[in-house]
Formats: C-alpha cells, structure tokens, sequence
C-alpha cells in the first residue's frame, strides 16, 4: 500500500476560490463559538459578502439550532453542495446524523472532516467561518493540517477558567507560527480588562467585548430575532476589525 | 454523483505523486474501493476517465478493486463483516455513510456486545493502492 | 507482537477499593460540569465520605483552579499517589503539563487516560468522581472501555442547544445499556419545565435545578467561599438523590 | 518507583493471559520498554521479580527488551529518533513524560517543520511482545 490518501491533495483545490478561511476555536466549551460563528456569518452576508459557514461540532452540532433551519440535504452534483440559509453557504454533520449521536474516536473525526472538505463544493466565497469544537485535539489538529492559510478567531469569557485555557490554546498556535486574527471576549457581565491586559501580554489582538444578553437565549432560531439583539449589535462592532486583514499579518 | 469529486481526488493525488517521483506521464494507479463507502464503480469509473480526458498529455490506466469492509470492537474484541450489519441500514442512512463511512458510528453497533466503539479495520472507502509509471 | 496491552488488566484492581465511579458529562462544555465535580466531591467529603477527583478534561483542565491549588507533584510510591486537597484526593493532568498546552489527537487521550488509570493508587473511596470533557469522543469511549461499572451523571443547561446534545449522549448510553444516575439543569435562569419533561420522556431521572449564581465566578479558588454560594446550597439538595444508589438501578 | 504499578500490570496481564490459553504456569514472559518512557529497567526488573515471588505455583521468566522511539510528524512526514528532540528538554519535562509518556505533545515539536501534530510510532512505552509456555 503507497498510502496516499487522495482526498487531502483535492482540498486546495476545493477551497481555492475561498478569500479567508477562519475558525472561530476555544478550549473551553460554551463561551459562544457557535452564536459568534453564526452571527458572523450572518452579518457578513448581510454586507454583501458571499460567506460559508462549516460546522466542525460533530458532538454537539448547533448552528442549524441557531439558524432555526430544518436541515435540507445538499445537493449531490460533483459533490456536495451546501444549502444556501440566509445568504449563507451551510455545512455541518447534522445532515448525516440527524437526531442521532456520533461517538467518534479521533481518528474517525480526522477522517470526517477530510471528507467533507474533499467532497463540499463551496465554488467562490469571501470567507469561510468554521465553528470548532472546543478544545486542541483531532479536529483543532486535522484542519491546521488540512488548510494550510487558516485563521484563528478566539473566543473567551472572563472567566479565568475559560482565560488559561484559551492561553494554553494561543501557545500551540504560537508555537506553530499560525495566524491568529485576535480575541473577543463574551458574555461580559462585570468591569475588568482581566482579558484585554492578558491577550495584550502574549500579543494578541483583543477584539472587543460582547456583553452577557438576556434576550439572547429566547432569539436563537430567528435570524430576525437575533440580528435584533443586543448581542448582535455588539458583534458589530467588533466586525470592521476582522476586515483589516492586513493588521494581525 | 459526487464520486466526481472523489475521482478528481484521485486523478491530483496520482499525478502529483508522479511527478513528485520523476515519472514519465504514463502511469497505472490502482485503487481500492471500500465497501462501507458504496461508491458507484460505473460512475467512478466513468468520471475517472472523463477527467483524465481533460488533461493534456497524460495517459492514465486505472485498475479498480473493491475491498470487502472489515469491522472490529474495541470493547470485546469481535470482528464482523459490513453484511451482518447492513440489512439493519435503511436506504437513507446507507446514503449518509456513502457520503462520510465514519458516520456508519452513528448507525451501526458491535452485532456481539453493542458497543458503539468499533474500528473500522478495513474497507474505510478509497484509497490509492500503488502508482505506477508504464 | 501479541498486543496485550498489560494496562488494562491492572485498571479493575486499581479501582477495586473505589465503591462508586462517577462521571459528570455533558456533550457541550460550558454547562458547569467542572464546578459541579469539585463541588460534589467537597460536599461528599464534608459528609465523611472518602473521595477521589479525577479531572480528565485535558484541553481545558478547571479543576485545580476551581479548588484553588498550586498544583503539588503526587508522590510517587509503587505508583502514583494522588495529593489530598481539602479532603479529596485529587488528580488531573495539570500535575503534568503545568502551563503548556496538551495538543493530543485521540489516540494519545486513550493512552495517557489509560496510563493515569493504571498508575494511580485512590486506595480505598467512597466515590470517585470524574470530571470529563464535553463531547462523546475518546475520552468518553475509553473510560467507559476501561469502567465496566461506571455511573453517568449529566448535566444540562436550560438552553435547547445544551439540550439537544445531550439526547445525544443520553441515547448513546441507552444503546450500550450504561447506567445514567440522572440529569441536573444547571444555570437556570428562568422557569421553564423543559429540561424535566424532556429528561422524563427519555426515562432519565431528572435530578433538581441548580439556578445561575452571580456569585459563583467570584467564588472560585476559595474552597471556604464556594461551599458558601447559592450554587453550593442547590447542590446541596440533590446529593440525597445521588447517594439513593438502588433508585436508579 | 512507579515502575512498580506497571510491573504489576506485565504480571496481572501474562497470567490472564496464560490462564486464558490453558498454558501451565510455567511461562516466559517477553517485554518492550519503550523508549519514551524511560522506565528504570533495573527497578522494573526487580519489582517484576519481587512480584513473581508471591505468585504460588507460577515460575516466570522475563525478557526484557528496549524499543528505541521513532516520532513521524503528520504534517511534514518527517520522521526522527528521540535523541533528536531529547537534549531540549528539562529534567522535570523527562519525568513528566516518564509517568505520561503522551504528553511528550506539549514539550515536544517536529524538528523539521514545528507541528505538535506528531505520532508517537514506536517506543511510546510498556508493551508485551510475547508469552509462552515453557
Ligand atoms: N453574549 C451572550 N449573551 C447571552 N448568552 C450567550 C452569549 N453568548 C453565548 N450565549 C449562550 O451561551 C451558550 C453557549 O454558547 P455557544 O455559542 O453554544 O458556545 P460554544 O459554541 O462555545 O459551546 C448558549 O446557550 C448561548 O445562547
Ligand atoms: N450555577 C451557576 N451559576 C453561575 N455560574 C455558573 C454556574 N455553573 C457554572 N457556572 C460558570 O459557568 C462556566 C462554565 O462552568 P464549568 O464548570 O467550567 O463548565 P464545563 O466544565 O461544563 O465546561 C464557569 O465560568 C462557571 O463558573
Ligand atoms: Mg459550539
Ligand atoms: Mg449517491
Ligand atoms: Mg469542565
Ligand atoms: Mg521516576
Ligand atoms: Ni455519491
Ligand atoms: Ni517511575
Ligand atoms: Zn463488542
Ligand atoms: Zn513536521
């Protein structure tokens, strides 16, 4: 056997038409990846920009809950193509797992998302937003090694216990030269720059901040809703930063 | 259909291994087709050749095999071939593991013990067996 | 080679002084599995029960940080011997990698989770309590590979995003036939019977209602002033389910 | 010392093992200490003995071999000895890797191209290579 695996050599080719690739990632779990990866795609679209969203989440999928979307199956052309939901490009493992649990071993969620990546057809996009699962393990690893030109967005919130482990987070990713493009910290509820001082210490963009929103919760579902929210607004703001590629180059 | 772009992966991967190995643009490649993945051989077949059609001065032989799917438990150890557990698929979740074999996690357990972590031992879905300059 | 891997066969007599093992899971992070495993094991502690601690999320370990410890190296005798903190023996792989990050793809958490088990000598525990990482990947599979008698114990925010993934969880387990102690909705935040209706339609027990503490985050790293929150108290109330071990057998 | 612990699991793993197969209790006994663990192979050697004494009715005879590591970068293929990456780490380091020898992935990088995407190939630590009957 050569052991050739031919479906990382087609990967380049199918995101070459793609301008950034971002992966909303975190060590921790629940600090927002996945509101943030869908809020951001939303309003990038809403600008103008032609944008995907990929969710990596395989055991706890939550963008289509988010989108409020019943999943529709891509259409099978010369592989995958994503539904369009709201102007967005959708991909995510719920298509193939429905309402059932995916217990996979690492070596089954490498091989998963080399799948995807080879067979989705995302033809031209602006940006393409990943919303990762938590933590540095098979998926964190599989797609720095299959997207070459991948940038980080980090998310936190003010909890130390989020903090150190998003700082172990931007250490690997230090120590392996990959861009990252800064940190937002969410669901602020108290004053402090706990935060901003500690990102600004190991050089990371600090972003902005997303305020814990009580309306939150009860919008998920509704685009209409959550682009209503306070939390939308807030994310906003912090939207003009993630334009200026040049920046964090 | 989308064994296109399968197909498209294996015609990169072949000729980037052959040029990355010096050979000349007359090459053999041999490759194996899982059972868990159901890929459609015609269609794969058929797309195979219509994409190396499309580039120039290659000629390219293809020799397709299938690899029976093997399966084995890691809580107790038992093996089991891909029929003993397919029957129990519906149509539609044979479709889902066509697309990703790993989901077969989702639907499939140890037929001995229920165990939902299995390895899947052999028969994955494609993979490229040699590459060969004729 | 044979591959007898000799670490699972010492696994069964390492534990074999352990009267209960249980694992608090969820397959989203962020739901409060963390402050819920050290607060448990403190309250089972502070009743004179003997137990043990085992952190093994290893992208995001919180426990030490929750408990409030400088991380002191365990001793090493014919074995690993975890240190007692505020009554608890506690491990955690934060002995090991201190602050670097823990890049591991799941091979590498199976090996090191099934090195911890074999090398680490609890004695004789009342409980062990596991504080896992979200999700039902390796860390998941292999601990209950190497458990034969292990107790899940879930938690859930009220949110239908934590929700949804842990049906997942929830089915999964059913399919193998593990044991499931029952389901604490933690962080609620305003009166919905969700959680309970859904926990009882899937014949899990549905354990009681910890609400979101303001107080809780600010607590952290004090032992005295944990055991002093709201959270504590509410927790409090649910422990005589958990010690009715037959209910749920 | 906690080569004790792992000791007692070569021991408790040969004798199910033995006893599963039938064999009488006299076997031998094969072992590989892999390199990145470091285990002391004369305090292993001792504890495997000092165990084996209070077994009745067994006679155990152990062979006791080391498995050099040999670590393969995922994202460059490069492959390389422990030597290589072992100078750079701290004694403490070491001995964190000695009790855990996985988390070599967080003081260790590919020399070649910096990942921490690395896999441990050979030499990661204990294994049985064999166990006969004599
Ligand atoms: N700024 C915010 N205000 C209020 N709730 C939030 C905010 N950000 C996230 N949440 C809630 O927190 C929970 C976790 O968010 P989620 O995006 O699922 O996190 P992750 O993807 O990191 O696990 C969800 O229930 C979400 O609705
Ligand atoms: N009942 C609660 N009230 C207030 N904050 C809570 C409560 N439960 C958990 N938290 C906070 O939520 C965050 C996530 O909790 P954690 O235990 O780390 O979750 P997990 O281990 O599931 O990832 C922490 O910052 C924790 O302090
Ligand atoms: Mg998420
Ligand atoms: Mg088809
Ligand atoms: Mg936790
Ligand atoms: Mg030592
Ligand atoms: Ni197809
Ligand atoms: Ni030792
Ligand atoms: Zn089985
Ligand atoms: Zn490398």
């Amino acid at each position: 056997m050569l052991g050739i695996d031919a479906r990382f050599s087609v990967i380049e080719d199918r995101l070459k038409g793609v301008k950034r690739i971002i992966a909303v990632s975190a060590c921790k779990g629940g600090v927002g990846k996945s509101v943030i990866s869908c809020s951001l795609a939303l309003k990038l679209a809403e600008r103008g920009y032609k944008v995907g969203l990929l969710d990596l989440d395989f055991f706890s999928p939550s963008d289509h809950m988010i989108l409020g979307i019943k999943p529709a199956f891509p259409q099978e052309e010369k592989g995958l193509l994503p539904p369009t939901i709201y102007g967005i490009k959708f991909m995510s493992i719920i298509y193939f797992i429905e309402d059932k649990p995916a217990p996979l071993r690492g070596i089954d969620v490498s091989n998963a998302i080399i799948e995807l990546l080879a067979i989705t057809i995302w033809k031209e996009l602006d940006f393409l937003i990943i919303d990762m699962p938590p933590g540095i393990g098979d998926a964190t690893l599989e797609i720095i090694r299959a997207i070459k030109r991948l940038e980080f967005l980090l998310v936190s919130t003010q909890s130390k216990l989020a903090w150190e482990s998003v700082e172990r987070m931007i250490k690997m990713l230090k120590q392996q030269s990959i861009p990252v493009i800064g940190i937002i910290e969410n669901m602020k509820q108290k004053d402090s720059d706990f935060i901003k001082r500690n990102a600004k210490d190991l050089g990371i963009r600090y972003l902005g901040a997303i305020k814990f929103d009580p309306g939150l919760e009860d919008s998920l579902s509704s685009v209409e809703k959550i682009s209503k929210t306070e939390f939308a607004k807030w994310l906003e703001e912090i939207i003009p930063k993630l334009l200026q590629q040049e920046k964090f180059k | 259909m989308h064994e296109w772009s399968l197909a498209q992966a294996v015609v990169k991967a072949a000729t980037d291994f052959a040029n990355k190995n010096g050979f000349k643009k007359r090459i053999k490649v041999s490759v194996l087709l899982g059972e868990l993945q159901q890929i459609d051989k015609e269609i794969f077949t058929h797309a195979l050749e219509e994409i190396t059609k499309e580039l120039k001065d290659w000629h390219i032989t293809y020799e397709i095999k299938e690899e029976k799917a093997k399966l084995k438990c890691r809580t107790c150890g038992f093996e089991w071939n891909l029929s003993e557990t397919k029957k129990r698929l519906s149509e539609k979740q044979a479709e889902f593991i066509h697309f990703i074999p790993d989901i077969a996690h989702s639907y499939m357990q140890c037929p001995n013990c229920k165990s939902v972590d299995f390895e899947i031992k052999k028969g994955r879905g494609l993979s490229i067996a040699s590459v060969e300059e004729i």
